[in-house]
C-alpha cells in the first residue's frame, strides 16, 4: 500500500487554513511537533466532555472510566513498541523522561545496580539533542563519573572506529539518538548495544526523531530504555513516553515525589508502589494520554512501514532536487542508507534566519538555527542551518514550493 | 438495584461476622498487606503443615468487600492442601480479573463466588483481592521456611 | 452577583451525561479535579486546528502564533496571581511544581542563597498532601537537613502555638498548604509568613486548594512561591504553575534540563537562559498552557470573589445538612472561619469506600480514602474518609442528594 | 511584496557592508553577546571619552537583521553623547517592541528606522536587538571602569 498525502491531509485541520495572506501552508517543521489529526483532538475534547475525573482515585463511574481511558492508551503504547503496559511511564515530555532517568540514577544509593560514582563513565554522542545531553552532564558532575562521547564525522555520521576506547568496562550508562533531529542520520545502535551490554552498561535510546516514522520495536533492538514526544508522533503537547525494561524500572529510584506514587507515608519517610505508578506522581495528564492513544492508532491504521516507505521516497526527492542548488550544502548524509527525513542544509552566505523567514513569506515552515544541538552545528562547522522535516502529509508539491522558493531567496539576497 | 450485584448477602455477613478475625499466637509466616490508594490494610497468620493449609487468621481494616473477602478466604482454604488453594487462588484471581465476562466455578470458589460482582466495578479489584495477595505471599514465606527446617 | 449554577452548567459539557443507568451526575469531586467549561475545551482544540507549531523555535508564522498564544496565557496567569509574567513558570502539574522547587534547593551550591546543609531545617505541616511532604523528606534526607512540621489538633486547625520552636533561626524553606485538601481548612498565613521572614526562609505556598475557589494575590499574601494545577481550576488536565519572586527564580539553578533553557552549550558544559525559560525545556505543553489562559478567563469573568460567597453559602448549607445526619462526624473544621468547600467526614461503622460505591451507584461523584495525605487521616484518627469537594458548578439540589443517598446507605449497609 | 517592509534596502547594505566590522585593538569594554534560541554572536568592543561614545568595533556571525542592525548602530552612536546614546537606545527598544504600532522617529534614529518593520515579527526582534543589548552591557561596564580610573 502506498500513502496518499492529499488523503492523509484531510485528516489535519490545519491544513484548511493559510499562512501569511493567503498561502497554502507548506508545513516542513515535523521534526519541531507534528500537526495533528482530528482523531487525536476529537480524543482530548472527549475525554474532558464524557470522561473527566481524577484516575485511580476514585471509586465513582467517571473516575473508572477516565482510568479505564488511561489504561487503554497505556495498553496501545506498549503494543506500539512491542513492550508490557507495566512497563510503559507517563511523562510530559522526553525531556521529562531523560531528565527523570537521569535524577533517578543520580539517586541511586551505593548498592543499587544504577549507583554512580567517580571512575564510572557515561557515552553519549556529538549529535545528541541538548535533551539527552545536559541531563547526563549534569549527572556527571553530581556523581563524579566522566561524560565521554562519539564524534561524529564530515559526512554526519557516528565515527565507532574506536567504539572499545569510548564504551569501556567503566561505561554505565550509554544514551544515544537514534535518528539526529538536524542531519537525519540514523544511528547503527546493533554495534553500540551489543558493546554497551559487554561491558554491563544501560542503553538509553532518545527515539525522539525515529518512533514517529519508522516501526521501532523495544524487543528487536535490544535497548534498556527508550524514550519518545507525543508532540512528534501526531499526538497532544504535553506527555512523553519511558518505556523501560521491567527489572530496570524495579530498581531504579523514583523520580518525582507525591500522590499515587507511594506504598506507605508517614510524616518521615514513603514507600515506592512498583513501577510505573511509581514514575507518575500527582494526577495525570490524562486527556494528553488519551490523545496519544488515538495517535498511535491513527499512526498504526496508516502504517508504520507506509510512513516510512513515503519519507524515504520524499527525501530522495527532496535531497536529488537540492543537489540542483548552486551554493545549497546539505548538512548530514546525502545518501539514503540509514537516513530519515530531517533535512539540513546551508544557502551560501544566505544566513538560516534570512532564508527561513523569505520561505515563511511564500507559506513554507522551516526550522532554523542550531535545533538544540549546538555542539553538533559547532562541529559540522555552521553557525547554523535550515532545516525541513518530512512527514507523511507531506508530498512532491511541498518539496516542489521549497525549492523555487529557496531559488528565489538566493535572487532575493543577492 | 444494580448494587445488589456487588454487595450480596453473603458479603454483607462476612462482612458484620468476619471468620477468623482474631491472630493466631503461632504461625508459620505472618504478613503486612495495604492498600495503598485507600488505605486498607491487613496482618495475616498462616500455618501449614504436611503441605496442607491448617490455619489462616487476621486482622485489619477495610471496606465490607475486603474484610469478607478475607474472611471467606479463610472459610474457603483452611483444611486444603497448598495445590488445591492455589488453584482456587487462581481461579478467584482469574474470576475478578475478568470484567464479568466469566461467571466463576461454584464447586471450587463456594462462598468466594458472591464475589464474581467486584469484577465489574474496577477500583473494587484491589479490595476483593488484599487478603488473597496476603495469603499467597505468608504461602511463600511459610514454605520457604519450612524448607530451611 | 450571585452566581447560578444552573446557568454555569450550561458551560461545562459533562453534564450533560448521565451516571449508572440514566442517573444525574451529582459531581462532588472537584478537590480531585475539576470538571471542563467548553471555552477550555475549545482553546485547546483550537490551538491544534489553527496554530500549532513548536514556540520559541520558529521564524515561520505558526510558531510566532504558537509562542503568542502561550505567553499570552503567561500574561493571563500573571494578571489573576497579581504578578509578573516573568515570574510565572509552566510545569506540567503542582506536583513538579513542587518538586521542582526541592530538586532546585537541592543542587544549590554553597555559597547560594538556597544552599542546604546538615543544620539547617525544612518545616512543613502535618496536613500536607504527599506533593507538598515527600519531596521535602526526601531533600532533606539528601541534604541532612532536619524536617519538622507544625501538628493538627482534633478540629482540624494548625497547632501555631509553638511556632518559634518549629520555624527556628535554621528554617531555611517552610512549605504550607493554603487550603487542606481534606479538611477544608484554610491556613492563617499571615503570622506563618512573617514568622518565615523573620528567620530568612522563604515561604512555599501549596495553593492547589485555593487558587481555583477564591481571590490569591501573591503580592498581599508576601509569600516567595506558589504552586497551583490547572486541572483543578477548570483547566486542562498536563499543566500546572510555579510562581516564584524574581530575584528567588534568577537565583535558583535549574531542574529539568535540554532544549530552549540554555544560554550556550558545550559537550561538557551548559549555561542557562533568564527565568522563566531557565525552568521550561523541551517543547512546552502548549495547547495545555493555552486552555489553562481560557479557564482563568473563565473563571474571571464568574468573579473569585461570587465563586467564594457561593461555596462558603453551599458549604455552610452542607454542613447544616451534614450535621443532622446520625453518626456522620466531620472530619475538619464544622464551623465556616477560614474554611473552604473540602468536606470529609466518616459514618459510623460504614467504611468510606462502600459509601462512596452506594453513593456513586445514586449518580453521585465523591471521593474515599486517605486523599493523598496519609500522615493527616491517621492523626485524625480515621483510616479514610469520605470527602465531598464543592465547585461553582454545585447547588443545593447536589447537596440534598448527597444527603438523601447518605441517609439510604446507612439503611443499606445497617 | 510584505516582506520588503522588513528587508528594506538600508538593511541589505549594512548586512552587505557592514559599517565598523573590525574589533580595535583598545577599548574600554568587550563583550560577547549570544542569541541562545538561533546561535547568533557578537563581540563588541567599545571607548567612552569624557562622556561621549568615541569608538565602537565590532565582529560576529548572524543573519542580516542583526548584522545590520549592529552596523547601524555603530555609525548612529560613535560621536554621542553618552546620554544622547541611550535616549537614543531607548527610543530604538521601545519601537521594536511596539508591534508595529509606533513608526518610530527618523530624527533620532536615522537610518535605524529601517528596522521598524521588524517589529511585526516577533521571532526576528532579538536579533534586532542583539548589538543594542551588547553596546548597553559595554557601557555600564566602560563607564563602572572610568568611575574606578
Ligand atoms: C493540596 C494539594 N497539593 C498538591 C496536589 C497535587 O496536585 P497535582 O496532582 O495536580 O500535581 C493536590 C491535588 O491532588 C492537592 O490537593
Ligand atoms: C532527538 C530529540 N531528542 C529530544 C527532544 C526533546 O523533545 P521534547 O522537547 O518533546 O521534550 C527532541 C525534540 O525537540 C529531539 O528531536
Amino acid at each position: 500500500m502506498t500513502l496518499d498525502p492529499s488523503v492523509i491531509r484531510k485528516d489535519f485541520p490545519i491544513f484548511d487554513r493559510v499562512i501569511r495572506d493567503g498561502q497554502k501552508l507548506v508545513y516542513l517543521d515535523s521534526g519541531a511537533t507534528s500537526q495533528k489529526p482530528n482523531a487525536v483532538i476529537d480524543a482530548e475534547s472527549d475525554f474532558y466532555r464524557n470522561h473527566n475525573a481524577a484516575a485511580h482515585r476514585g471509586a465513582h463511574q467517571l473516575a473508572e472510566e477516565a482510568t479505564e481511558a488511561i489504561e487503554g492508551s497505556r495498553e496501545i503504547v506498549a503494543k506500539f513498541l512491542g513492550a508490557e503496559s507495566e512497563d510503559i511511564v507517563f511523562t510530559k515530555s522526553s525531556t521529562e523522561a531523560l531528565n527523570l532517568i537521569a535524577y533517578s540514577i543520580g539517586s541511586a544509593p551505593s548498592g543499587n545496580r544504577f549507583h554512580l560514582q567517580p571512575g564510572d563513565e557515561i557515552v553519549v554522542t556529538e549529535m545528541e539533542h541538548h535533551a539527552n545531553l545536559i541531563p547526563w552532564q549534569q549527572l556527571a558532575k553530581r556523581t563524579g563519573a566522566a561524560l565521554k562521547w562519539f564524534e561524529v564525522d564530515q559526512a554526519g555520521r557516528l565515527d565507532l572506529s574506536d567504539i572499545k576506547k569510548v564504551i569501556t568496562e567503566r561505561t554505565k550508562v550509554v544514551a544515544v539518538t537514534h535518528q539526529s533531529n538536524v542531519l537525519g542520520t540514523i544511528n547503527p545502535l546493533t554495534e553500540i548495544v551489543k558493546r554497551a551490554h559487554e561491558v554491563g552498561a544501560v542503553f538509553i535510546l532518545d527515539a525522539c526523531q525515529s518512533v514517529p516514522h519508522m516501526p521501532v520495536n523495544v524487543k528487536d533492538l535490544d535497548i534498556d530504555f527508550l524514550v519518545f514526544s507525543a508532540h512528534k508522533t501526531v499526538g497532544p503537547t504535553g506527555v512523553g513516553v519511558l518505556w523501560g525494561r521491567s527489572e530496570l524500572l524495579s530498581d531504579l529510584p523514583p523520580f518525582l515525589y507525591g500522590g499515587s506514587m507511594i506504598e506507605t507515608v508517614t510524616m518521615t519517610d514513603a514507600t515506592w508502589a512498583p513501577a510505573p505508578r511509581k514514575f507518575e506522581a500527582g494526577v495525570p495528564n490524562m486527556a494528553q494520554i488519551v490523545g496519544l492513544g488515538a495517535a498511535l492508532n491513527y499512526l498504526s491504521n496508516v502504517g508504520m512501514e507506509n510512513i516510512h516507505k513515503h519519507e524515504v521516497a520524499l527525501t530522495k526527492y527532496t535531497l536529488d532536487k537540492m543537489q540542483e542548488i548552486d551554493q545549497l550544502r546539505i548538512v548530514g548524509p546525502t545518501d539514503l542508507h540509514l537516513r530519515g527525513s530531517a533535512i539540513s542544509f546551508t544557502l551560501g552566505e544566505i544566513h538560516p534566519h534570512d532564508l527561513g523567514q523569505y520561505l515563511d513569506s511564500a507559506g513554507i515552515a522551516v526550522r532554523t538555527g542550531h535545533h538544540c544541538a549546538w555542539p553538533l552545528t559547532r562541529k559540522m562547522g555552521v553557525p547554523a542551518t535550515t532545516r525541513a522535516s518530512l512527514y507523511l502529509y507531506n508530498d512532491e508539491a511541498d518539496i516542489d514550493s521549497l525549492i523555487a522558493a529557496t531559488k528565489d531567496a538566493q535572487k532575493y539576497f543577492a | 438495584m444494580e448494587l445488589d450485584n456487588l454487595y450480596q448477602e453473603v458479603i454483607l455477613d462476612h462482612y458484620k461476622r468476619p471468620q477468623n478475625k482474631k491472630l493466631a499466637a503461632t504461625f508459620d509466616a505472618q504478613v503486612h498487606h495495604v492498600n495503598p490508594s485507600c488505605g486498607d490494610e491487613i496482618d495475616l497468620n498462616l500455618t501449614i503443615k504436611d503441605q496442607i493449609v491448617t490455619n489462616i487468621t487476621w486482622d485489619g481494616v477495610g471496606c465490607s468487600i475486603s474484610q469478607a473477602s478475607v474472611s471467606i478466604l479463610t472459610d474457603l482454604l483452611v483444611g486444603k492442601s497448598i495445590v488445591e488453594a492455589y488453584s482456587i487462588y487462581d481461579n478467584f484471581v482469574a474470576l475478578m480479573q475478568s470484567k464479568g465476562s466469566i461467571v466463576g466455578d461454584e464447586s471450587v470458589l463456594e462462598d468466594a463466588i458472591a464475589l464474581a460482582g467486584v469484577s465489574k466495578y474496577p477500583a473494587r479489584i484491589k479490595c476483593a483481592l488484599l487478603g488473597w495477595m496476603a495469603f499467597k505471599d505468608a504461602s511463600v514465606q511459610a514454605q520457604a521456611k519450612s524448607k530451611l527446617d
